[in-house]
């Protein structure tokens, strides 16, 4: 089926969707998760759609290709694209538009490709089911389309599969896929997520630049009003399922009209702010200023790391059953996923663990944690090397308590079978002083209040609390104990930007309060300078460069520093 | 799409029981299935107390009667009354499902946890042990331990407990493993829990519900078992009413035109495992937290 | 290729070491007296206690184990008391049998409850959902022998559509020439289609009675694995790239959900392979599962321990093969391993 | 093969599939029906394990090859029973592979046919009798127990004196000797061609006539494939007796019972064993089918307790226990009336000297119940009662109705299953307090069942372990009469020991059990045997 557009010079938006309600049918009866929104995108044009989670951006997207799942359904209004009644048309209709006139981008780029087929022949299936190449030619078009892509050597990615390539990589095979039968309109959801930030930046410039040179028009769907700014020509904001803003990428940076605009606004950190500058300012302003920075103190650091390093053993089936057996086989070479790292943390300090993912930063702080044993090396914890004991019988060891860590998914870190009450009291109950009954509830009413969190929610069980309640309890459980060294593993990356600005906040607050060392592992450079007093940026396991987190951010000495900086997406105006 | 839908949702503070009537008026099947395990159940309960006739009593002036309203399922070789046979042998059928499958739910699910979260030597071991069992034929092995050990119902339900070890070993070994790097069990060792508490305080009960989607589907195959070993005379011993032995004995009318005598028993033992199979499945759309909504 | 396949089977040595001891023991423990069973009905206890001696049985355990293994080395599995054949022998010309009626019934089941799964996926919640689930549960909850002796009832006593359960073949043909073993397969590679047509007729009843019986396993699994992979981003992104609802489904979806299928059927395989005794022995089908039975039964070790053997072989085997199918469906796998 | 092509194939098979349920089994080829004309097909539940009678372990069905397979020196002549069917006669012995012999005091001395011929063509001569009465006396195990039964043990017995000319030496006078020359154990093997196959270790040839026939008998095994079926041709070269119509005979192994019935029933076998009495009594009344049926001579099933331990040790006990079987129900409910009872016969005096009788026990509950109380069981005991689970059939049913009835008198019974196996040796190991189990004697004679059941010798088939002096000198001397024909003696040892086994009651008798072959009309020449499996020699189809 082909569609033909109009071809008088007044030309119709492209894609025009007035007054779109969507509902899902749940046993709670129908739940609308897109509630009368209008937009309209011309050829050409970049609209970028932003909003948190569960503000109904990517259901709008799904319902304009019409690929919802069968419990949502178009309950009121229409869509039309190109002149095609979308919501109303037959399947058949809507089928022959996919892929072909409107195609999408997503995120998580390597499970959105087909694991068990090459990916050239993906292409193919979408370029002949399209009636773009036959089967004679359809092995030469792919690869002409890969070529489009900018993909080195496309006669041998043509023949790879999607695991035997890098998450970069994979994208740019969605976005052929996508791109395969020169559609009118991409929508990219979240095309960015999951991958580096280096990634990122080639991700997006290639289908900005692709967008440009076809005329083709794009939705551009994110929760980071930053990437959405940088690469849009208009955003539509969104907060449950309404618009509640529209405007040129421009507008609103400069004057955000609605308020959730503004909130949203200001939780993306960006450069040349204070962590009090993420929170909306009516909360900011009765929050107690930050605080000056304390100069770490003298005399004896708080933590010293020597030479840290951790192989793994790359190791074969075959060879070790060999060596089972008694045969002499040279047992191949160990891969270090840290590899001789050595760094100092004086007490109240905080020092920011940079990297992309890969780079060992994880790796360290679970050594730092005394989860994993080090190879080599040695962690010197107030005068007491930690690395000799083992990390099987840390548990048991009074040092445990001292060192204590806020993990990255807060839904991962709760037991699903704990109420919030009983995960806090965990630690209490298993190294702390006999404390029992009303005590120990006090204890851990004083722990939520602490952190923040409502005393009704105590009782409540991980599914039934929201992202940022379950990362109090988080919170809350690793300061049980008063530790000296809290490790926070990325623990705002599972959280929407608003959120993610209370919890920065709470935590320098905390620390401020109970005068913690932390050690923050982060992907995020601008999370890092407001919270970090150094940074570390480390690549492939070993340092990179060190130094006082506002000199490195202000001048980056290595080269992967800068690229790192570089590739953070910047509004266009400030 | 399900991040859409499952965030829009507010927390929900009803628990199990709303989401099983939930479960059940979206699939009435399985509401058949828990209406039927509880008709079992009673007639494990009080069935002995309720039975029209002795079940061991025999009438050979009343032998081989086709239903009827006296003898509602009829009446076999001996003129026992089959209903009141099936009725009574609900318990001793439960008895050996429930039993065997307790035991091996002890043993499986705990071997299976600890070899999924230590790894190392203790899953060798483990996965030895049950590799070894899965490489014989099961239904066999269990023949010969009861040969082995006698056929004794004690030694039925262990027979049954051992062929399905396999079984509870592997998804209480896949579920421990997917877990013993989980958030939840990293914050457990940092909170000074010793390997043995994270095992069973915190790792064990969240696979529980997993488990007892298997305890059900395997009760049915315990059934089912002991039927096959009573089948070919391995089973309990005669006169005690047992559906697989009614099978058996039946048999052999088939042919000469006494259905009943082997027909009821078998309907009712399919029932039984057709019970249990359907309760499994409304137990995994009652624990799978995909589908709550 | 021939490493992956031989450390396969290293791994397997294990397990098939287990088995033996196993079965050595288990049937060790078993009651009756071989020897009193060889001396005959009149025997004197002089009579039996030689004949124990002969046969080694007065030695202890260790030694008999020993003695055990070393004949096993040398291919010798002993010899059948109630057959008075060498168990290998008896496994050669029944293990075909087995095979052949599991492998044909695991074909109807397969050809059934495979598109029964992945419609009641495709349509999940719809009535075809439903009685995809009960078709197969009622299948799977019926005793193997009652529904063998029901079809057997119904097909040739009262409809006489199938011939007299009387084994492999009516007594008047003659067994084609052996080339596979089964007969379906040996009968149309050497032409004799009237043979064919006999043997079809034999076998179809009870290779349906065991398709009944593992229709659950397999509907279930590709129901599930189906719905999975269904759900997954990868079908979302076929769906938006417009492609063909048949495409979606059997081309990216059915694919990929192909591997757990796969793995149950190993598994419903192997299940079968033990469980069709019960069908063997209502059938009078000479396979290797009513010889065990009845071997058991009699505490006739050397066939027990024989059967066990060949199966757990069968079994290392059977993996091997899963695995060599999984790198077929599966690029991971094959480059991983 | 691509997946295409696969499900193209699977295609095809299935639609093979569909046409197979449609149709009705085809199988009406014009060289498969003239097969089954000169073709007998039988079914029974279990096929030999052993194609040779002096084998070891040889089981039942191995008897019905050997007896078909082989020839005897002499056979037993048949006779017309009062229901009109045939049965050997114990009393006449007729020529088979001798034309004639002559009985001396102290011998008897056989004439060979000229003309008999093994399978190989190869005459047979006095030496391969002597070579076969030799191993049957030296091979051990059943062979030689049952040689010795018509004292006949030792290898200097047998004198080859030529080719033709054969004489068998008495060791004592025993009624005893020449029936036994005449059962399937003294039959004649090809001495030649099994010792060109014998070992140092197998000195006897015994592996090779466990899978080979080497005889000269009227049918030659030309396929067996053990528990699945045995295939029979005829040796048209047989001399010992009329040809037999039968030109070949296939044997199959079909384990279901039900099963055999259909098969019976439905046209498609010719022979059917091994029935349930149910099956049995319904196929004759239903008269589609022919159902002959014979009470299996000298055959009793029966109750037998350890008269050795504690409480069946007590006569009471054990007379109440004769009081308590509830006779009339097992004849009905079990055995659907086939079955001769052996209960009921008014006193446990006996007047005939003829083996089995009935004994003078009868149910009666009140009685036992008083017995029980005198024996100082009161309030009963419990005990198991076991049965071989290869005979469950019969004995699970009326084990569970003596079981209820022992209920009544006290004694708390509970059932106890065993293999088959290991049946025997339990019976051997004789500690089992109470079973229920059947037993038949090949020679039917009084003495020669006591002999085995009742004897001090203690038997294996004394399973109750009885020994009484006075039991022992009457079947002595019942033994010693009729090898001196001394009938008055005779009679009045026989009475006696049957009224003591009676009185003394160690197993109580239940009935005799019958013998049963469905057979369809057109099957004719069918006679019962001593060793109850089937002549295919006089068997016929119309």
């Amino acid at each position: 089926m082909n569609v033909h557009l109009p071809a008088n010079h007044i030309q119709p938006p492209l894609l025009e969707v007035q007054d779109l309600t969507v509902e899902f049918a749940t046993r709670r009866g129908a739940v609308r998760a897109v509630e009368k929104v209008n937009l309209t995108l011309a050829k050409g044009e970049t609209l970028g759609i932003v909003g948190e989670s569960g503000s109904g951006k990517s259901v709008t997207s799904y319902t304009v290709m019409r690929i919802l799942d069968r419990a949502g359904r178009i309950a009121e209004g229409t869509i039309t694209f190109g002149g095609v009644d979308v919501g109303n048309a037959p399947e058949s209709t809507v089928r022959a538009l996919r892929g072909r006139e409107m195609s999408m981008i997503f995120q998580n780029p390597r499970a959105a490709l087909n694991p068990i087929r090459k990916v050239g022949k993906q292409i193919e299936d979408v370029l002949i089911e399209h009636v773009q190449a036959q089967p004679s030619d359809a092995k030469e078009k792919a690869i002409e389309v890969l070529k489009a892509v900018r993909i080195a050597r496309p006669e041998e990615r043509y023949h790879a599969y999607p695991f035997e390539l890098s998450g970069g990589m994979c994208q740019r095979i969605v976005i052929a896929l996508a791109l395969a039968c020169r559609p009118q309109l991409l929508i990219a959801d979240e095309p960015t997520t999951g991958l580096d930030v280096t990634t990122q930046k080639a991700v997006m410039d290639l289908v900005v630049e692709l967008a440009r040179e076809r005329n083709m028009a794009t939705i551009l769907i994110t929760h980071d009003l930053g990437l959405a700014a940088a690469y849009c020509d208009r955003v539509m904001v969104m907060e449950k399922g309404r618009v509640v803003e529209t405007a040129t990428a421009e507008a609103i940076f400069r004057a955000p009209r609605h308020a959730y605009t503004r909130k949203l606004m200001r939780a993306t950190p960006r450069g040349g702010i204070t962590l009090r500058d993420l929170l909306p300012e009516e909360i900011a302003t009765e929050m107690a200023p930050l605080g000056v920075k304390v100069p770490p103190a003298s005399g004896q650091p708080l933590l010293v790391v020597e030479n840290l390093i951790k192989e793994y053993p790359r190791q074969s089936a075959v060879s070790s059953l060999a060596r089972m057996f008694g045969a002499k086989v040279a047992a191949p070479e160990p891969f270090r996923a840290v590899d001789g790292i050595s760094f100092s943390l004086a007490k109240g300090e905080s020092l920011g663990l940079v990297g992309e993912s890969g780079c060992g930063k994880s790796t360290t702080s679970m050594m730092l944690m005394r989860l994993l044993d080090p190879t080599s090396g040695q962690i010197i914890f107030k005068g007491e090397d930690l690395s000799k004991i083992p990390a099987r019988t840390f548990a048991r060891s009074p040092w445990r308590s001292r060192i204590q860590m806020v993990f990255q998914d807060p839904t991962d870190s709760l037991n699903p079978r704990f109420t919030a009450a009983r995960s806090i009291a965990d630690p209490l109950l298993q190294m702390g002083e006999n404390v029992s009954g009303p005590a120990l509830r006090a204890r851990v009413e004083e722990l939520a209040r602490l952190v923040g969190l409502p005393s009704p929610f105590l009782d409540r069980f991980p599914h039934q609390l929201s992202g940022g309640q379950k990362a109090r309890v988080g919170i809350a459980r690793a300061i049980a104990l008063d530790p000296e060294l809290v490790v926070l593993d990325e623990p705002t990356a599972a959280l929407d930007v608003s959120v993610q600005a209370v919890v920065l906040n709470l935590l320098h607050d905390l620390k401020q309060r109970l005068g913690m060392s932390y050690i923050f592992v982060s992907h995020d450079l601008e999370v890092v300078r407001m919270l970090c007093d150094r940074v570390i940026v480390m690549r492939a396991g070993g340092i990179v460069e060190e130094g006082e987190t506002a000199a490195v951010m202000a001048a980056p000495k290595a080269e992967y520093t800068r690229e790192l900086l570089s590739s953070i997406p910047h509004p266009p105006i400030y | 799409m399900s991040t859409a839908t499952a965030d829009a949702a507010a927390p929900s503070k009803d628990g199990i029981l709303s989401h099983a009537r939930h479960i059940v008026s979206e699939n009435p099947v399985t509401g058949v299935s828990f209406a039927l395990f509880a008709l079992f159940l009673l007639a494990a309960i009080i069935g002995p107390f309720i039975v029209p006739y002795d079940p061991l009593a025999s009438d050979t002036a009343a032998a081989l009667q086709a239903p009827s309203a006296a003898h509602w399922f009829g009446t076999d070789q001996l003129g026992r009354d089959i209903f009141s046979r099936v009725v009574v042998a609900t318990r001793l059928d439960m008895i050996i499902a429930i039993a065997s499958v307790a035991l091996v739910f002890l043993a499986g699910g705990f071997a299976g946890i600890a070899s999924g979260y230590f790894g190392g030597w203790t899953d060798r071991i483990v996965g030895r042990v049950s590799d070894t069992i899965m490489a014989f034929p099961l239904f066999v092995l269990a023949m010969g331990i009861v040969a082995a050990l006698g056929n004794t119902v004690t030694n039925i339900i262990i027979a049954t407990a051992i062929i399905n070890f396999p079984l509870y070993v592997r998804v209480a070994r896949a579920e421990a493993n997917v877990r013993r790097e989980a958030g939840f069990v990293q914050a457990a060792r940092l909170s000074g829990n010793s390997e043995m508490r994270i095992l069973l305080g915190h790792i064990a009960p969240n696979i529980l519900p997993l488990m007892m989607v298997q305890v059900s589907l395997t009760m049915g195959y315990a059934i089912l078992n002991a039927a096959g070993l009573s089948f070919i005379g391995l089973g309990v011993r005669p006169p005690t009413p047992e559906w697989g032995i009614m099978v058996a004995e039946g048999a052999s009318f088939i042919i000469s035109g006494e259905w009943w005598i082997a027909f009821f028993p078998g309907v009712t033992l399919m029932l039984a495992v057709f019970c249990f199979n359907l309760l499994g499945d409304g137990l995994r759309d009652l624990v799978d937290p995909q589908r709550r909504t | 290729m021939f490493r992956q396949i031989a450390k396969r089977l290293m791994t397997a040595i294990p397990s098939i070491i287990g088995v033996i001891i196993v079965t050595f023991l288990l049937t060790r423990v078993l009651p009756g007296d071989t020897a009193a069973y060889f001396a005959g009905p009149a025997a004197s206890e002089q009579a039996i206690s030689e004949i124990r001696a002969k046969l080694g049985l007065d030695r202890s355990l260790p030694v008999q184990f020993v003695a055990y293994v070393q004949d096993l080395a040398t291919g010798n599995l002993g010899t059948s008391l109630t057959t008075g054949q060498p168990v290998i022998e008896d496994i050669r010309a029944r293990l075909p049998a087995s095979a052949e009626l599991t492998l044909l019934g695991l074909l109807i089941s397969i050809l059934v409850a495979v598109p029964l799964g992945i419609l009641a996926a495709v349509k999940q919640g719809s009535w075809i959902d439903h009685l995809c689930r009960i078709v197969a549960t009622a299948g799977v909850s019926l005793p193997v022998f009652f529904t063998g002796l029901l079809l057997v009832y119904v097909f040739y006593y009262i409809l006489g559509w199938a011939p007299a359960p009387l084994g492999r073949l009516d007594f008047f043909y003659t067994s084609p020439t052996t080339i596979t073993g089964f007969y379906l397969i040996d009968s149309l590679l050497t032409g004799d289609i009237e043979v064919f047509r006999a043997a079809w007729s034999q076998i179809w009843l009870p290779a349906v009675t065991l398709a009944i019986f593992s229709l659950a396993p397999i509907a279930r699994m590709t129901r599930a694995s189906m719905l999975a992979v269904l759900a997954s981003d990868f079908v979302r992104t076929a769906r938006a790239s417009g492609l063909k609802p048949s495409k979606v489904v059997m081309g990216y979806a059915f694919r990929n959900a192909l591997l757990p299928i796969i793995t149950t059927l190993g598994m419903v395989f192997s299940f079968l392979l033990g469980a069709n005794v019960l069908v063997e022995k209502v059938f009078a089908w000479p396979g290797i599962g009513s010889y065990a039975i009845e071997a058991l039964i009699t505490s006739d070790y050397a066939p027990v321990q024989g059967f066990v053997l060949a199966m757990a072989i069968l079994y290392v085997l059977l993996n091997l093969a899963i695995d060599i199918l999984y790198g077929l469906v599966d690029p991971r796998v094959r480059i991983e391993a | 093969m691509n997946r295409r092509e696969f499900l193209k194939s699977a295609t095809v098979l299935s639609s093979a599939a569909a046409t197979g349920v449609a149709a009705p089994a085809v199988w009406s080829s014009a060289s498969a029906q003239s097969a089954r004309q000169e073709t007998l097909l039988l079914v029974s539940e279990s096929g030999p394990n052993n194609l040779d009678i002096h084998g070891v372990g040889t089981n039942r069905p191995g008897y019905e090859v050997a007896w078909n397979c082989y020839d005897r020196l002499m056979s037993y002549g048949s006779k017309t029973l009062p229901d009109g069917s045939a049965s050997y006669d114990r009393d006449k012995l007729v020529p088979e592979l001798a034309e004639e012999w002559s009985l001396s005091e102290g011998s008897v001395t056989f004439k060979l046919r000229k003309d008999a011929k093994f399978h190989d063509g190869t005459a047979v001569t006095a030496q391969d009798v002597k070579w076969s009465f030799d191993r049957a006396v030296t091979v051990g195990g059943f062979p030689t127990f049952q040689m010795k039964a018509g004292s006949l043990e030792k290898p200097e017995q047998f004198v080859a004196l030529d080719d033709r000319t054969f004489r068998v030496d008495f060791i004592r006078p025993d009624r005893l000797t020449m029936p036994d020359l005449a059962v399937i154990v003294p039959s004649i093997f090809n001495s030649k061609l099994v010792k060109s196959k014998a070992t140092e270790a197998d000195p006897w040839g015994l592996e090779y006539t466990k899978q080979n026939t080497a005889g000269g008998g009227a049918y030659k095994v030309t396929k067996w494939q053990s528990g699945t079926e045995v295939v029979f041709e005829r040796n048209d070269a047989w001399t010992c007796g009329p040809m037999p119509a039968l030109k070949r005979v296939v044997w199959r192994m079909v384990p279901s019972a039900g099963n055999r019935r259909a098969l019976i029933e439905r046209g498609d076998a010719d022979i059917s064993f091994d029935l349930p009495a149910k099956d049995f009594v319904e196929l004759d009344k239903a008269g589609k089918v022919k159902v002959v049926s014979n009470p299996i001579s000298n055959g009793i099933q029966y109750i037998g307790m350890n008269v050795n331990k504690p409480p069946f040790n007590k006569l009471e006990v054990r007379q109440a226990v004769a009081y308590a079987i509830p006779y009339q129900k097992i004849m009905d409910a079990v055995m659907f009336g086939l079955g001769k009872p052996l209960f009921g016969g008014g006193s446990n005096k006996v007047s005939d000297p003829v083996w089995p009788q009935p004994h003078g026990y009868v149910s009666d509950i009140a009685k036992a119940r008083e017995l029980m109380a005198k024996a100082g069981y009161p309030d009963g005991f419990e005990t198991t009662l076991s049965f071989d689970l290869g005979s469950a059939a019969v004995n699970e049913p009326l084990c569970t109705l003596l079981q209820e009835s022992l209920a009544q008198i006290g004694i708390k019974a509970s059932l106890n299953k065993i293999p088959g196996a290991n049946w025997r040796g339990e019976l051997i190991k004789k500690e089992l307090p109470l079973i229920s189990n059947f037993f038949s004697g090949w020679l039917d004679y009084p003495e020669y069942f006591f002999f085995w059941c009742y004897h001090g010798q203690n038997a294996l088939f004394n399973t109750m372990g009885y020994k009484n002096p006075e039991m022992d000198k009457l079947i002595d001397g019942a033994r010693l009469a009729a090898a001196t024909n001394d009938w008055a003696v005779y009679k009045e040892d026989v009475n006696g020991f049957v009224d003591l086994a009676f009185t003394d009651v160690p197993r109580v008798p239940l009935y005799q059990p019958y013998l049963s072959v469905a057979m369809q009309k057109q099957i004719t020449g069918y006679q019962y045997w001593f060793h109850r499996q089937l002549d295919y020699r006089t068997l016929k189809k119309a």
